[in-house]
């Protein structure tokens, strides 16, 4: 029953948070539209039990990414975008949306997960092939570093090809 | 110029000794004698020439010695001098209608003292003069005749000025 | 009475023949004008400014220049001074010879200072720069007379006679 | 001509012509206190003391003239005549006849009205010993005496230049004044019970050099160096002398004439001073005003064109005969020009007459009879005069509407004349009246246009001479007041008709099309001096003076 | 003993001598019938000019060379002044002969303005002698009756008036410019020079102004000869002078004198040496208005030349003498008050600096004086000196200067004690 | 009322959808940017609560791994944006019409 | 719903003491900064609102709730408004996860001094937050409108990412140590015969950690972004009454907060060497570990007041060389040493 409301309550919060992002004329309540997203979403893996998921979320996006983000358009000035309504690519978007909003409801019917079957009720926690209980930050390490192990290093060189790309980008010249 | 900067050891370039020194410095200043002066109850001996309040002089015959000739109007750095000037029956021709000091503007510079042909002005060793109205602060004719001195002057500050020339 | 004197003085015929005489005698007639004053003066023992304003209209002057002219010339004074002006010389020769004891004595006398009048308007003592008669110094000039080397005893003498 | 040389500058100067006119020509300082310009050469004041080379003492500057040596004895084989100002024994001579003149001098500058533009004060600066060397009581004289009745004479302050005594003999050949007594003694007198009283009494103040003569009128009112001047021109009579008008605090405090030989020379007349004392009498106007029945309401400037446009459109009288336009010789040029433009635009007749007011007589110095200084300007912009004092009252009748600019015909009339304008302007359709206060013309009208004062605006004025000169604003007013040349731009554009920009020069230039004497001229040949639009009739030489 | 001449003194206590019988009787205006009936202007100015007559009045200007100045020709209108106005303190020589011989001075004038060709002469005498005034006016009067002046005197078709005006008590109308001013009823105020009075004096005419002693030696030079009035005296001054001594001598008085005299022999032989035989302490040689002299100063002859030569000058000859009981401070203030009473006020220096200098000096008197009262003398005074438009500024200067300088240990002991030292030394009247 | 796997996955649908629209029609490069990353986070809700509703924590892994990815690209992003920004004045992306530099 | 009052009710309860400690700590902070700096120079600091200037902080917060508020008209309103709360709470959420002290046992139940007892990943949590607290530092000063403010938050916000990663690092090394992202392992393993506080195993991961928080904290010598002489006030110069109180009070909880931190993580907690709180029985023993908690972290904010009046402000770039240059190899170096020293340990 909380869980319910919480869920909704955030999931509200998320879809605001993206509205928000999307057709707010101000960059800047924009940005914050996505943090708020961010934090929300975060908020929902706690509710799916893996809380520490959850601060991760709020500390890389929006502890990191947003912020980053916020203080570019900030150090940018106030300088207002809004969508580009009544052009013919809008329009084409909507339309675009829509037929996607339809394929997904159809597949996600097709899955049998909806809308909201009993059936397609969440799992109880368990261990799930590992030796610590689900969710644990045990659990996931000794996954993500057996399993997982090449992607990680993999994700890891990528973190460190966009760092020096993003030093390179930024510069403002080889002098 | 050149300075030369000490070579620092490796342990001095954490700067550590350094601000441990500093953090010790700070820390003994707690213990020492406290220099502040307990304000309303104590109060300081003003040093001769302290220049507080600006106030107007009266001459040994009981008129104010101004003879409005606005030096201090025109030497007043924030314009916080306003007289207008008339005629009188005394002996020097001229005197001021009104004399206006702003408070709210004055400096304390003491200009208007030092330009005084005819030691008029006085800076007085009033502080005090908060108020809660603006227009309070600015001090007529009357009122800095009333907080001015009047003769006989004290001794040690300054001889009143001879009469006429 | 200034003014009364100097009404009937410029009324009196003789005396305005003697100024028509006098303007007539000098090649213009400013020239008169001294000498004008002088006539003046002699009759009232003073210059009054009514008389400067009548004469200034006489001649074609502004009285203010009359005016100049009279307080210019020792001899020409608005107020008027006693019936007999005794005049000291105090300057350096006269000085060198005793004029100043002179000039004590009569004060003493007659009991005013230089530049007074005694009460009853008889004399009048004034000090008067030099005299041109420093070989008979002191010198005293009572009205248009010239005593020379007078001595204290002769100052009395003079002053009684004209009692 | 002879070659002289003063200190190191080589002149040619005329022959004849005194050290000081030269030098002051050539920008060398020399102080001085008797000499002036346009009176008589007196040498008295012995501040002028130069070395002249081969002179066993110092000569005056003033009286001291230049001659020619023949070519033999020239000095150095060149030089007529070498003068020093900056020699040691000029600079000694100056210096102790500074302190002679300072010995009984009152140190009463704080109080002196002329502290600030003193030439004592000047030269003690510049020559004088910072220190005096008398240690006796001063020799005390009257102070505050009544001299006249716009003068108040301080006999201690006097140096005895006698500027003031020439003034009144040579200029305005009164002669109130003289020397009186002498020695240490000698003061400037009246004669008793006769007062300074010349129409040009205030002219031995501004000639005094110290504070000894002082204006009853402007006399301890503000301190000079706070004035704010600009050049203005007078406009109490057809002659417009060129005047300074010092002003402070929105308030002008004095008028000053300006040398202008072409005009003035430099004097001016006490009736033209005392218009700063009879501005302090007017009703100054506010803003522009509207009446319906008795009832004044009040507009503002934006909103006015609009309701000119409608009121004047909106009446009955609005054939061309029926309006009655009358200007005044008070009007800048650029006022009679929007004057004539509104005229055209919406009376479809041209304005005028401006009426020729005239009083007292013509002397012999700088006073005019025609009381308006640029009648002729009304007649070079083509616009009528009327006879000289003619009766007003003919004017309007018969016309069922009136535009008066700057001219309180009512006011100004007398008897039956007045009785007569009253009851013509009471019973039009529609009076406009404009003018800087609110007079008794004013109270009859329906529209009241609120104008600059001639200290509050720029105008080009042509005196009876046919000089034009250019006035400056002393003082921003401190309503709402326009110049009529704004008013004009404002109600020609509410109108749709084109107009100049609303300024001074958008109107000049309006002007210089029908004044052909203006045409080719800048503003800047307007001043300081004026500019000869129009060959004088009989023009009478002013006594000149060369710049003091 | 340099004798005693009688030349401009001829006359001088001989009985009814102001009378015109008188003077006729013992020669009197056969020179001017001389020179009107038998020798032209030019002639007579000619003969003036070779008799080298120095002026009398103080300046000692050559008359004839003065003369010849103005413009020539009868045509042209000029006017002679005689200077009556004798006011200088210490000089009294032209009292006595205004009072005991004013034809010899008429028949000078008369002269003058034959070899000028001027209208008429304007003699201008000081206020202060109003019997001088009435001798002269008489003279004149007489001399009209005799035809002497008036219209084509003696039938010569020369016109020449006579004007006597007097003055009004004004020392600073003996300055000639202030003395035309005065005689257009003026304030008595000295004019700038240029131009000279030769070009623009009384009334705006050319004027030439002598003094009254120039004008009586006039008809001793027609009578007898440039060359023999060349003779007397020293040559760069001849003829005789009248010295007026006055002061502490035992017999003070005019004394017609070869120019040549010394100074010594005029106080010691001529007047009879010092009053109550005190020791002579200073002199002054020309009128008060020239600079002192030490007793140890006076061996020297009394003409210009001599006189420059101790650093004064013959002025107006009007000797002034001090014995010992004087106090040169208060001499000095006597002379100062004088100035500074009759400055005439106009020019700056002299106005102010005249005043101040009594000031000082007074102030030494009374004892409130400083050592450097000394020095601030010498400086305001030379401040004046030089710097006015007439020489009254320097009149008052030289004395001024020439006390400090001579009595400076008087002056200082004034300043140093407090009190004058000679305050209780009465000066001797000898009376 | 129970949560199933359901919820999640419409939210994520419409976070997805909505971030469409964002990337397609807005101007502003940083926006464009912002709303491909939420595309990113729906998707990673659905991989979240796949992995719940199976129980299994690789989803988990997979949303870390997409974390990664997702600040390496903020990172680029914003270093383009910034370069982008220096060189043009504006975070149009409609300016970016030329293929150089 | 029954079943939740054992929990909620004293979860409340600790809500609403540990609310209360933080604001008075606040309070008083305020008034001890006052009164310290006084004493450091030579002052004697409030001392006219009630004895010894007690009630000091009671009128300043009187004297805030007073005034005018003030929105500059330049200002972006909505985010203007909502900036001092980004602020204030998430500076007093991390309390949620901090543990004062061991438990108190009363009446048979045992309450463990935290309010959010189940929290595992409290470390992490607080990280998260503080990383949040940056927003209200950013919209501050962004939406002001005032070029001062803008600057103050620009500084601010790239200060506190810079450091982050210090602390985050630091954080790591001791949680690599303790296996652990619960507090209260952490402190347990600071505590009891052989265990060290981690001031001293992880002396390189402290210093790193200590400077950090101090920079994080925008105190001095890293409060550029109010650097006033440059910036007036930095990011709040435009906030007055209320709503710079909120910033006021945030900034000092956040000081209470990162004492907590360094306390916990650093300096045993609520442990003492050769004390035992069993000794003191379960409920004197539970309050003793809780005032020994709380005087640590008087302790350590006397420590930041210290610091403030010993060392001058960085230079805008050198605090960012010290962040990226000096700290954050520092504490990389740091994580290897531990991680190497860890595998050589073999501990799990």
């Amino acid at each position: 029953m909380m869980a319910a409301v919480v869920f909704f309550a955030v999931a509200f919060l998320a879809f605001l948070g993206a509205l928000a992002l999307v057709f707010h004329r101000h960059p800047m309540v924009a940005g914050l539209g996505m943090a708020l997203s961010t934090l929300s979403i975060g908020v929902l893996y706690v509710l799916l039990r893996v809380p520490f998921l959850g601060l991760f979320q709020a500390i890389i996006y929006a502890g990191a990414v947003m912020v980053i983000v916020l203080y570019i358009v900030m150090a940018l000035g106030r300088e207002e975008t809004g969508p580009r309504v009544g052009s013919v690519q809008t329009g084409l978007t909507y339309v675009a949306a829509a037929l996607l909003l339809l394929q997904f409801y159809w597949a996600i019917v097709r899955s049998g997960a909806g809308p909201f079957p009993e059936g397609s009720a969440l799992a109880p926690v368990t261990s799930g092939g590992t030796s610590y209980p689900f969710g644990t930050i045990q659990a996931f390490g000794s996954l993500l570093v057996s399993h997982y192990s090449v992607p990680f290093e993999v994700a890891s060189l990528l973190l460190v090809g966009a760092m020096v790309g993003a030093v390179i980008l930024s510069r403002r010249s080889w002098s | 110029m050149k300075v030369t900067r000490p070579e620092l050891s490796w342990w001095e370039r954490t700067y550590f000794p350094a601000i441990l020194k500093g953090m010790k410095l700070t820390f003994s200043h707690i213990f020492r004698k406290r220099v502040t002066l307990q304000y309303p109850e104590e109060r300081w001996t003003l040093p001769p020439g302290y220049r507080g309040q600006p106030v107007l002089l009266t001459g040994l015959d009981g008129h104010e010695k101004c003879t409005s000739c606005k030096l201090c109007q025109f030497i007043c750095p924030p314009e916080a001098i306003r007289i207008v000037g008339g005629e009188t029956e005394l002996a020097k021709e001229k005197f001021p209608k009104e004399f206006d000091i702003d408070m709210g503007l004055c400096i304390f510079c003491g200009y208007c003292q030092e330009v005084c042909p005819v030691e008029a002005i006085w800076l007085k060793d009033a502080y005090e003069l908060a108020d809660y109205d603006r227009t309070n602060l600015i001090f007529d004719k009357e009122k800095l005749l009333a907080i001015g001195r009047k003769p006989p002057y004290l001794p040690g500050r300054e001889k009143p000025l001879e009469e006429g020339r | 009475m200034s003014e009364q004197d100097v009404a009937e003085l410029i009324k009196n015929p003789e005396f305005l023949a003697k100024v028509d005489r006098l303007v007539k005698s000098y090649p213009r007639p400013q020239t008169a004008l001294i000498p004008i004053l002088h006539l003046c003066q002699a009759e009232l023992r003073h210059v009054p400014v009514e008389f400067q304003a009548f004469i200034a209209e006489r001649l074609g002057l502004t009285p203010a220049h009359v005016r100049g002219v009279v307080t210019f010339y020792e001899m020409f004074s608005e107020e008027p001074h006693g019936r007999y002006l005794l005049q000291v010389c105090k300057t350096l020769p006269c000085m060198l010879r005793g004029s100043e004891a002179l000039l004590e004595h009569l004060q003493n006398k007659l009991g005013i200072r230089p530049g007074g009048t005694t009460q009853d308007g008889r004399f009048s003592l004034i000090t008067v720069e030099c005299l041109a008669c420093c070989d008979g110094g002191p010198s005293l000039m009572v009205n248009e007379a010239l005593h020379k080397s007078v001595t204290l005893a002769d100052a009395d003498r003079i002053l009684s006679e004209l009692e | 001509m002879p070659l002289i040389r003063i200190d190191d500058q080589e002149i040619e100067a005329p022959q004849g012509e005194t050290i000081l006119r030269v030098a002051l020509k050539h920008g060398i300082t020399i102080p001085y206190y008797c000499y002036h310009p346009a009176l008589s050469i007196v040498g008295q004041c012995r501040m002028c003391l130069v070395e002249v080379k081969g002179a066993p003492k110092p000569l005056t500057a003033c009286s001291t003239t230049i001659g020619a040596l023949p070519p033999d004895k020239k000095i150095e084989g060149k030089y007529d005549m070498v003068v020093s100002t900056k020699s040691e024994t000029a600079r000694k001579a100056q210096r102790g006849v500074l302190e002679f003149l300072l010995l009984n001098h009152p140190l009463d500058c704080p109080i002196c009205d002329q502290a600030g533009e003193c030439q004592l004060q000047e030269y003690s600066y510049t020559f004088g010993d910072p220190a005096s060397r008398l240690e006796f009581e001063k020799v005390h004289a009257p102070k505050r005496v009544d001299i006249g009745p716009h003068v108040v004479f301080d006999v201690e302050r006097c140096i005895k230049c006698t500027r003031c005594i020439r003034f009144c003999q040579e200029i305005s050949k009164t002669g109130e004044l003289t020397l009186s007594e002498r020695g240490v003694h000698t003061r400037v007198d009246t004669f008793p019970g006769r007062k300074l009283d010349n129409p040009y009494s205030v002219c031995t103040v501004d000639i005094c050099p110290v504070g000894a003569l002082t204006s009853r009128e402007f006399r301890f009112k503000e301190r000079v160096w706070f004035l704010k001047s600009v050049n203005s021109v007078c406009q109490e009579c057809a002659r417009g002398c060129s005047v300074r008008v010092d002003a402070y605090k929105g308030e002008v405090l004095r008028l000053v004439p300006r040398d202008n030989p072409q005009v003035n020379g430099p004097w001016m007349c006490d009736y033209g001073r005392l218009i700063t004392e009879r501005m302090k009498g007017l009703d100054l106007a506010g803003r522009p005003l509207l009446r319906s029945g008795s009832a004044w309401q009040g507009y503002e400037w934006k909103d006015f064109g609009a309701a000119l446009v409608e009121r004047v459109g909106g009446s009955p009288a609005s054939k061309s005969e029926s309006w009655a336009v009358v200007l005044s010789g008070r009007l800048s040029l650029e006022e009679m020009a929007g004057a004539q433009a509104v005229s055209q635009a919406f009376f479809k007749r041209s304005a005028g007459p401006v009426p020729d007011v005239a009083w007292g007589e013509d002397d012999e110095l700088l006073i005019r009879k025609e009381r308006r200084p640029n009648l002729m300007g009304a007649r070079l912009m083509g616009i009528p005069v009327g006879e000289q004092n003619a009766p007003l009252s003919g004017l309007f009748a018969g016309k069922k509407a009136a535009l008066i600019l700057r001219e309180d015909v009512v006011g100004d009339a007398q008897g039956a004349e007045k009785a007569a304008i009253q009851k013509a302007l009471g019973a039009m359709d529609l009076v406009i009246v404009a003018d800087s206060s609110f007079t008794e013309t004013a109270r009859l009208a329906h529209v009241f246009i609120p104008l600059a004062g001639w200290h509050e605006m720029e105008g080009v004025y042509v005196n009876f001479l046919g000089v034009a000169q250019k006035t400056a604003r002393a003082v921003v007013p401190p309503r709402d007041r326009r110049p009529f040349h704004e008013v004009a731009s404002l109600w020609l554009t509410a109108a749709g008709h084109d107009a100049p920009e609303p300024t001074f020069l958008g109107w000049h230039a309006r002007v210089k099309e029908s004044v052909p004497g203006l045409a080719e001229t800048s503003i800047k040949e307007l001043l300081p001096h004026g500019l000869q639009v129009l060959d004088a009739p009989a023009k009478k030489k002013v006594k000149k003076g060369e710049g003091a | 003993m340099t004798e005693v001449l009688k030349l401009l003194t001829r006359n001088v206590g001989k009985p009814n001598s102001t009378h015109v019988d008188a003077y006729m009787g013992s020669g009197g205006y056969e020179p001017l019938m001389t020179v009107l009936h038998k020798w032209t202007p030019e002639q007579t100015l000619n003969e003036v000019k070779g008799a080298n007559l120095k002026g009398r009045g103080g300046a000692g200007f050559p008359a004839g060379l003065k003369w010849s100045f103005l413009p020539r020709g009868k045509e042209v209108l000029k006017y002679l002044v005689c200077n009556a106005d004798e006011s200088e303190p210490g000089t009294f020589k032209d009292r006595l002969l205004i009072e005991n011989d004013p034809h010899s001075i008429l028949e000078g004038i008369i002269i003058a303005g034959w070899a000028t060709q001027a209208a008429g002469c304007f003699f201008y005498i000081r206020g202060e002698m109003p019997a001088g005034a009435r001798i002269f006016q008489k003279a004149v009067d007489q001399a009209y009756a005799k035809g002497f002046l008036g219209k084509n005197i003696l039938g010569s078709g020369f016109n020449f008036d006579v004007w006597v005006s007097r003055g009004a008590g004004a020392y600073i109308c003996g300055e000639e410019t202030a003395l035309m001013d005065s005689l257009e009823g003026k304030r008595g105020q000295p004019r700038l020079k240029p131009p000279f009075p030769a070009g623009y004096g009384v009334y705006g005419v050319p004027t030439n102004i002598n003094n009254v002693e120039s004008y009586a030696n006039v008809p001793l030079i027609i009578k007898n000869g440039a060359s023999w009035y060349t003779a007397i005296g020293s040559s760069s001054a001849p003829g005789t002078r009248l010295f007026g001594i006055s002061g502490h001598v035992k017999r003070p008085g005019v004394f017609e004198l070869p120019s040549g005299v010394t100074l010594r022999e005029l106080i010691y032989e001529h007047a009879g040496g010092i009053l109550g035989d005190r020791p002579l302490k200073a002199v002054i040689p020309g009128g008060s208005s020239v600079p002192v002299l030490r007793a140890d100063q006076i061996d020297v002859t009394m003409d210009p030349d001599g006189l420059k030569a101790v650093g004064t000058m013959l002025g107006s000859a009007g000797v002034i003498v001090m014995n010992d009981s004087v106090c040169m401070v208060k001499a000095l203030l006597n002379l100062m008050e004088f100035y500074a009473h009759e400055s005439c006020g106009q020019c700056t220096p002299c106005r102010e600096g005249t005043h101040w200098l009594e000031l000082i000096v007074r102030r030494l008197e009374e004892g409130g004086g400083r050592p450097s009262d000394c020095d601030l003398i010498l400086d305001v005074a030379g401040n004046i000196m030089g710097r006015t438009i007439c020489p009254l500024g320097d009149a008052a200067a030289m004395p001024a200067i020439s006390f400090v300088q001579q009595f400076r240990q008087e002056f200082e002991a004034h300043a140093r004690e407090g009190r004058c030292p000679m305050r209780d030394v009465r000066m001797t009247a000898a009376i | 009322m129970t949560i199933t796997l359901g919820h999640y996955l419409i939210l994520a649908v419409f976070l997805f959808t909505v971030g469409v629209i964002g990337a397609l029609t807005r101007k502003s490069a940083i926006i464009v940017f912002l709303s491909i990353e939420l595309m990113l986070n729906a998707a990673n809700v659905v991989f979240m609560a796949m992995g719940r509703y199976f129980g299994q924590l690789d989803g988990a892994v997979f949303v870390l791994f997409i974390l990664a990815v997702s600040a390496a690209e903020a990172a680029v992003g914003v270093a383009i944006v910034v370069a982008f920004i220096r060189r043009r004045g504006t975070t149009d992306i409609d300016a970016a019409n030329l293929m150089k530099w | 719903m029954n079943a939740y009052w054992p929990i909620v009710v004293p979860a409340l309860i600790k809500i609403v003491v540990i609310l209360g400690i933080v604001l008075t700590g606040v309070a008083y902070t305020t008034l001890a900064e006052r009164k310290v700096s006084a004493w450091m120079q030579d002052r004697r600091g409030p001392n006219r609102v009630g004895p010894f200037g007690l009630l000091q902080p009671v009128a300043d917060g009187m004297k805030f709730f007073f005034k005018e508020d003030i929105t500059p008209r330049e200002a972006y309103r909505p985010l203007y408004l909502l900036a001092p709360f980004l602020t204030l709470f998430p500076a007093l959420i991390t309390f949620a996860v901090i543990p004062f002290g061991t438990q108190i046992s009363v009446g048979g139940q045992t309450y463990p001094l935290i309010i959010a007892p189940g929290m595992d990943v409290g470390v992490i949590f607080l990280l998260a937050v503080s990383s949040i607290g940056v927003y209200g530092i950013l919209l501050a000063g962004w939406s002001s409108g005032n070029k001062y403010s803008l600057m103050g938050g620009l500084r601010s916000a790239s200060q506190v990412i810079s450091y982050e990663l210090g602390i985050a690092l630091a954080v790591m090394s001791v949680v690599l140590w303790t296996g652990s992202f619960d507090f209260r392992r952490i402190v347990d393993d600071q505590a009891g015969w052989g265990h060290f506080w981690f001031v001293g195993p992880q002396f390189l991961a402290f210093i790193v950690f200590t400077v950090a928080v101090f920079a994080e904290t925008n105190r001095l010598p890293f409060d550029l972004p109010e650097g006033e002489s440059e910036l007036v006030a930095g990011y709040h110069t435009e906030y007055s009454g209320l709503r710079f109180a909120m910033f006021f009070m945030g900034e000092y909880a956040n000081m209470i907060t990162a004492s907590a931190f360094v306390v916990l993580l650093f300096l045993g907690g609520w442990n003492l060497p050769f004390v035992n709180y069993a000794w003191f029985g379960p409920l004197w023993g539970g309050l003793l570990s809780a005032v020994v908690f709380f005087a640590k972290v008087a302790v350590l904010l006397f420590v930041f007041i210290w610091v403030r009046w010993t060392l001058p402000r960085f230079r805008y770039d050198q605090l960012m060389s010290l962040g990226w240059k000096r700290l954050f190899p520092l504490a990389l170096l740091n994580l290897v040493l531990i991680s190497t020293l860890l595998v050589l340990r073999g501990r799990p």
